[in-house]
């Protein structure tokens, strides 16, 4: 209890003074809201939207969740896969660098015709942004396991099934949450965008809701918006640090 | 695509299902198609339709026989047919194009060449026949040209900015917020190719004729509906698209009527669509270098 | 899952022929050595610091390769699965496991059942003293316990080939004295073979059926002795006339090699 | 010479024998080129339209390596400066995700309403999207520094800077070239997508190519120009690996 | 640039008052302990495995801190800046230097020009016997060869208080011959205050001035005995009848904490 509420209250004040500092900057200079809202008319659009904003959010979550849900496991399997050779690691690591740097916009059209509109495509999309941090980060957790330990699975003739679950993924641990933190980020903002290309205005979420506000000038809204948006990061975000601190504290120097 | 026996047209309790994709969100230049499916004429004309909102892509999706019918402008079905993609248009809202170049109206220019060959910041979406038209008709351009991001912000921050519009849409953002736009439309500097067309594939239409003609009558007489009372449509599609209020509605489909209703639509009727003009559309495009082969004119429409 | 396909009981014999390490760099660490390890022989190392006992320790586990020569172990030539222990220098201990699962990792790989995993594993942490540590983690140790930890685990599995790498170097007296004990009964009644490298002359004396004396780098072998002691040892034999003499053998071995 | 071969045929092989596939696959079930486009196609469109592709690239590059030079720094600094006090991590670490999660369309406007239209507001783009990887590795090498080497810098009084440049940031080296692979996609990504909104047609990028080809059907042309940011996000991706390889190499398990 | 602020040549006297150490988990290390270190004594730390010596050493070095009671180093309470050095039971040393940088850290961290601290730093690692892998990086060593390193860098810096646990234990008898004879002399020389943790009863004796011996865990101090042998010691002297006595002395009382 007085644990977690020591890791709630810094970025709690640090929030409270950023937006009152700003809520003072915007109406000390006059500033219109179409063009930069103050912390207090972006609260007045969430209350007026309230409803529209949690329909778009959970739409989004959804989305973001299960991109990130595959980007986790297909991430750790594909990390797994191309540390398990040298030669496969040569052979494709730079391919994975190609799911990286393609603009979703020029895979949408695919991704609909294949998926449709809707969740599936968004989600993909979430995936596809989010997966590369978790192959990069669990290859390099799996390429720095204690040469030591290595050598006594090899002495025990220990397969490589046993080698990685019981060696090669818990001593990537640590490196696989720095991977999944990065991912919690990159799948909303994946959703997003994926909604921008391939989402529908039916179950419209984040993405388009941010568009059509943006499109009608409706600044706070379009703010409040990108709040819900960064709320779902950092709530997955959380729960990924969480997850990664239980399960490393005893053991990892990172996690105390 | 897909053969002739495309199961989702296959009648199914005596109504035919059908899908259309209106290529953005519900808003009036969309209101004759709810009109009719509110009022039940496709109902009447034997169609269960459904309506889906999407942003883009609604050309693969009709190409790929993912939906029967699509919104689409003119050069995008030339340049779709010029690729070997069998599109049809079917029914074309708008007569005049709502395509525009809005600018601030105390900057007293007085055409849409003024815009271009004044400096300042023009924002349109990459790729655009009509803006290489522009371009290309008013050279040399010495305002800076930007991507376009359906956002009004640096319209409303910047004095010397301009950019597309639909003449229904982002004009009346900026006026709600106190903006005074002057809005050019692109019709006016010679290329006005139809827009807010309903399209279908050459070979559903081949196959399913009666279908595709049941669905433009209704959707004609949605259309007359809604221009003579928008009210109930609006109210339909203002709980769908929340960040355009009433107001908003009522005036974008007051000012979009000129472009739907002309002397050519009370002759033939709503809709209607002549050779001459895919002719000149296709003309323009061929000159413009966006098509390679150019289709024949003949091909691109019917007048079901 | 897979069983191991140990033959129980049958130690395993190990020769090195004009075997050579070069590392990286030009490090010659050993050059042309010859050994033979009869099976269920104790084998002594001993040699100065930097001298290649690590080198050829891990050359018999199969863990290394030699640039020149062969290393055959057993029969085949090739060890028997599961068949070999070894205690490294270095503890090398899991982090995230405590010291009963730490113990009982070769157990686990050879897919035993869990609960003669867990009494086997806390049998060996018992011999080794650590019975009331059993459940913390490797950063809850000292030293010497992480030491004896990595020691355990070497000897739940009933190996037929025993590698140890300086084992005892961080206890302290009385309890390597328990362990040298321990080991030597555990080597008497099982006769595995073993390789010990150690420092202690007086260990190496005190353990082992034969001793070899390396020089410094390249490791060449300058004494190969066949410790003449009774077979029955014990605290006692520390002072008796007969350990000495062996001990000055291979401390001036010792001295002769490092000059 | 031997060895960077051997590094460089494995994904070639992969490469040539990835397209011949797909060559084959495409023109047997006769894929219309608007749809997916066949290897040829695409190679066709790369000479036709080769000297758009290339002062496309060159514009792109320059935001793409001069965005993640930025996150490169900046994002080392910030995540050394996050791991120096348990409270500082804990008051802003949090936000730092936010920037990762904030869309960049919905940031854009005010990106371009501050340092204009072209290089500046891209270059910044590519800089908040390939931001957050860097710091969170950056965060997650300092504390796992081994506990041992922090107590002897302790011991000897080594004051913060010291400790930061002689133990810190090379013991954290391995995860830093973790983040900064992860960031040379991300920054391609981040200019191709900073082009939507903030780019100019006179210095036509990647993105805005991608763009105005996708909405004239031009889909080999797109692929070509996704190839080019895909190779652009390769090149830099090579140019971390074999920096990040040469400097680890010596000492870390990670490079052997 | 901050120069260190080391008085020249003043040995640092020691002391704790009643401190206890419990780790979280409930593990109580040291309980109760008083012990005071004159300035220029050397003093030998014996006890069993996992009895509490590395954190009686931490605490006195400022790298942990008792839960009860007070540890008090030189005459302001608090060590002077850069004054103390340690040799940790593990090398601890940083994988991306070689041997020369590793050992010159101590120097650079005190601010000295890079001339000055390569000769010394190569005087030290010549001293311990390392001068052909001066080049070599930490994965290229072997066990005892990295324990040496970890020595001359402790030695650098001349430290008033030198705090070594096991420093030798991983050498072989040669070796550690040489370098307990070393130090022996350098602290003859210097005077610094030493507290040294071995198991070698006989290194005990030859070199401290003082010997404690410490009972199992909590540990507690059995013994605390002045040696009684010449300021001149040499390896001639370890069958000397005093120093055997010294060493049963040492022995006896680590046999009876063990109990
Ligand atoms: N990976 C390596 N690269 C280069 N040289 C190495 C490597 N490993 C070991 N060496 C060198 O080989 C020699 C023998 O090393 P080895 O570890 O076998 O010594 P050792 O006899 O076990 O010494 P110690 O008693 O100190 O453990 C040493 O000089 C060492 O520096
Ligand atoms: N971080 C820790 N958490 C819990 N217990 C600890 C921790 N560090 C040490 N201990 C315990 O404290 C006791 C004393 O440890 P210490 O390392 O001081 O022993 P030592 O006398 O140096 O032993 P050795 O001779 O084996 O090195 C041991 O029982 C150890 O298990
Ligand atoms: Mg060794
Ligand atoms: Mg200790």
């Amino acid at each position: 209890m007085r644990r977690s509420w020591q890791v709630i209250w810094p970025p709690l004040v640090t929030f409270v003074l950023l937006h009152a500092l700003w809520e003072l900057i915007v109406r000390r200079l006059g500033v219109p809201a179409w063009k930069v809202p103050a912390p207090s008319d972006i609260f007045r659009a969430v209350v007026d939207r309230s409803a529209d904003l949690m329909t778009a959010t959970a739409h989004t979550s959804a989305a973001a969740v299960l991109g990130f849900g595959l980007s986790a496991l297909i991430g750790v399997a594909a990390g797994t896969a191309l540390s398990s050779m040298k030669w496969i690691e040569r052979a494709f690591y730079p391919f994975t660098v190609f799911l990286q740097t393609v603009p979703l916009v020029a895979i949408a059209p695919l991704l609909v015709l294949w998926l449709g509109y809707g969740l599936a495509s968004v989600t993909v999309s979430a995936f596809i942004v989010s997966l590369f941090p978790v192959i990069a980060n669990t290859l390099a957790g799996m390429r720095s396991v204690d040469p030591g330990l290595r050598d006594m699975f090899r002495l025990y003739d220990a397969g490589p099934l046993r080698t990685l679950f019981k060696l090669k993924l818990p001593a990537a641990m640590p490196n696989v949450f720095t991977g999944l933190r990065i991912a919690s980020g990159l799948a909303v903002i994946g959703a997003v965008v994926g909604e921008f290309v391939a989402g529908t205005f039916d179950q419209q979420g984040l993405g388009l809701l941010v568009q059509s506000a943006s499109r009608n000038l409706q600044t706070p809204l379009v703010f409040a918006a990108v709040a819900a948006a960064s709320l779902l990061g950092l709530t997955l975000f959380a729960i990924v640090n969480f997850s990664g601190y239980w399960i490393l504290r005893r053991w990892h120097a990172s996690a105390r | 695509g897909k053969g002739p026996s495309d199961p989702s047209a296959t009648s199914t309790g005596g109504q035919t299902p059908v899908k259309l994709i209106l290529n953005w969100k519900p808003e009036p230049e969309f209101g004759g198609f709810y009109e009719a499916r509110d009022k039940g004429l496709y109902k009447n004309h034997g169609l269960n339709v459904t309506i889906e909102s999407a942003p883009e892509h609604v050309t693969q999706l009709v190409a790929a026989g993912k939906t029967q019918f699509g919104i689409m402008a003119a050069d995008e079905i030339v340049t779709a047919r010029s690729q070997g993609i069998d599109i049809v248009a079917l029914f074309a809202v708008y007569q005049t194009n709502p395509q525009g170049i809005m600018t601030h109206a105390s900057r007293g220019l007085k055409e849409i060449g003024d815009v271009l060959r004044n400096p300042g910041t023009l924002a349109v979406q990459p790729g655009l026949a009509y803006v290489n038209y522009l371009e290309k008709k008013y050279a040399p351009v010495r305002v800076q040209v930007v991507p376009y991001d359906y956002s009004i912000v640096r319209f409303m921050a910047s004095p010397d900015f301009s950019q597309q519009c639909f003449i229904t849409a982002e004009p009346l953002a900026a006026k709600k917020q106190g903006a005074d736009p002057r809005v050019f439309l692109i019709a006016d500097s010679g290329f006005n190719p139809y827009a807010g067309i309903v399209v279908t594939r050459g070979d559903y239409l081949k196959n399913n004729r009666k279908t595709v003609e049941n669905f433009i009558a209704a959707t004609r007489d949605g259309w007359q509906n809604y221009l003579d009372d928008p009210m109930a449509a609006n109210a339909t599609m203002g709980q769908l698209n929340k960040e355009m209020d009433a107001r908003t509605f009522a005036d974008a489909a007051e000012a979009q009527k000129p472009l739907i209703e002309t002397d050519e639509t009370r002759e033939h009727g709503l809709g209607t669509m002549s050779n001459e003009r895919w002719q000149t559309l296709i003309g323009q495009l061929q000159q413009l270098k966006k098509i390679s082969s150019p289709p024949p004119a003949g091909e691109c429409f019917v007048n079901p | 899952m897979t069983e191991s396909v140990q033959i129980e009981g049958e130690a395993l014999a190990v020769s090195l022929r004009s075997v050579t390490r070069r590392f990286e760099g030009g490090v010659l660490a050993l050059e042309k050595l010859d050994l033979t390890v009869q099976a269920g022989e104790f084998l002594a190392i001993l040699g100065p610091s930097g001298c290649g006992k690590s080198t050829l320790l891990r050359m018999v586990a199969g863990l290394d390769r030699p640039n020149d020569g062969s290393v055959r172990v057993g029969p085949n030539g090739l060890p028997p699965r599961g068949g070999i222990a070894y205690v490294f220098q270095d503890p090398h201990l899991m982090p995230w496991r405590n010291v009963i699962d730490n113990v009982a990792l070769p157990l686990e790989l050879r897919g035993e059942a869990k609960s003669k995993r867990r009494s086997t594993a806390l049998a060996a942490i018992e011999r080794v003293g650590l019975a009331d540590a059993s459940r913390r983690y490797p950063n809850q140790l000292s030293g010497g316990m992480r030491m004896r930890v990595s020691l355990a685990r070497a000897l739940v599995t009933e190996p037929e080939l025993l590698l140890m790498d300086e084992p005892f170097g961080s206890l302290d007296e009385l309890t390597r004295q328990m362990l040298d004990q321990q080991l030597y009964e555990l080597w008497r009644e099982r006769r595995m073979t073993v390789l010990f490298v150690t420092h202690a002359v007086h260990e190496a004396a005190y353990l082992s059926s034969r001793a070899i004396v390396m020089t410094r780098r390249p490791g060449r072998i300058i004494l190969d002795h066949r410790i003449d002691l009774p077979e029955t040892r014990g605290v006692w034999m520390r002072t008796e006339p007969a350990f000495m003499k062996e001990c000055r053998v291979l401390y001036k071995a010792l001295e002769w090699g490092a000059a």
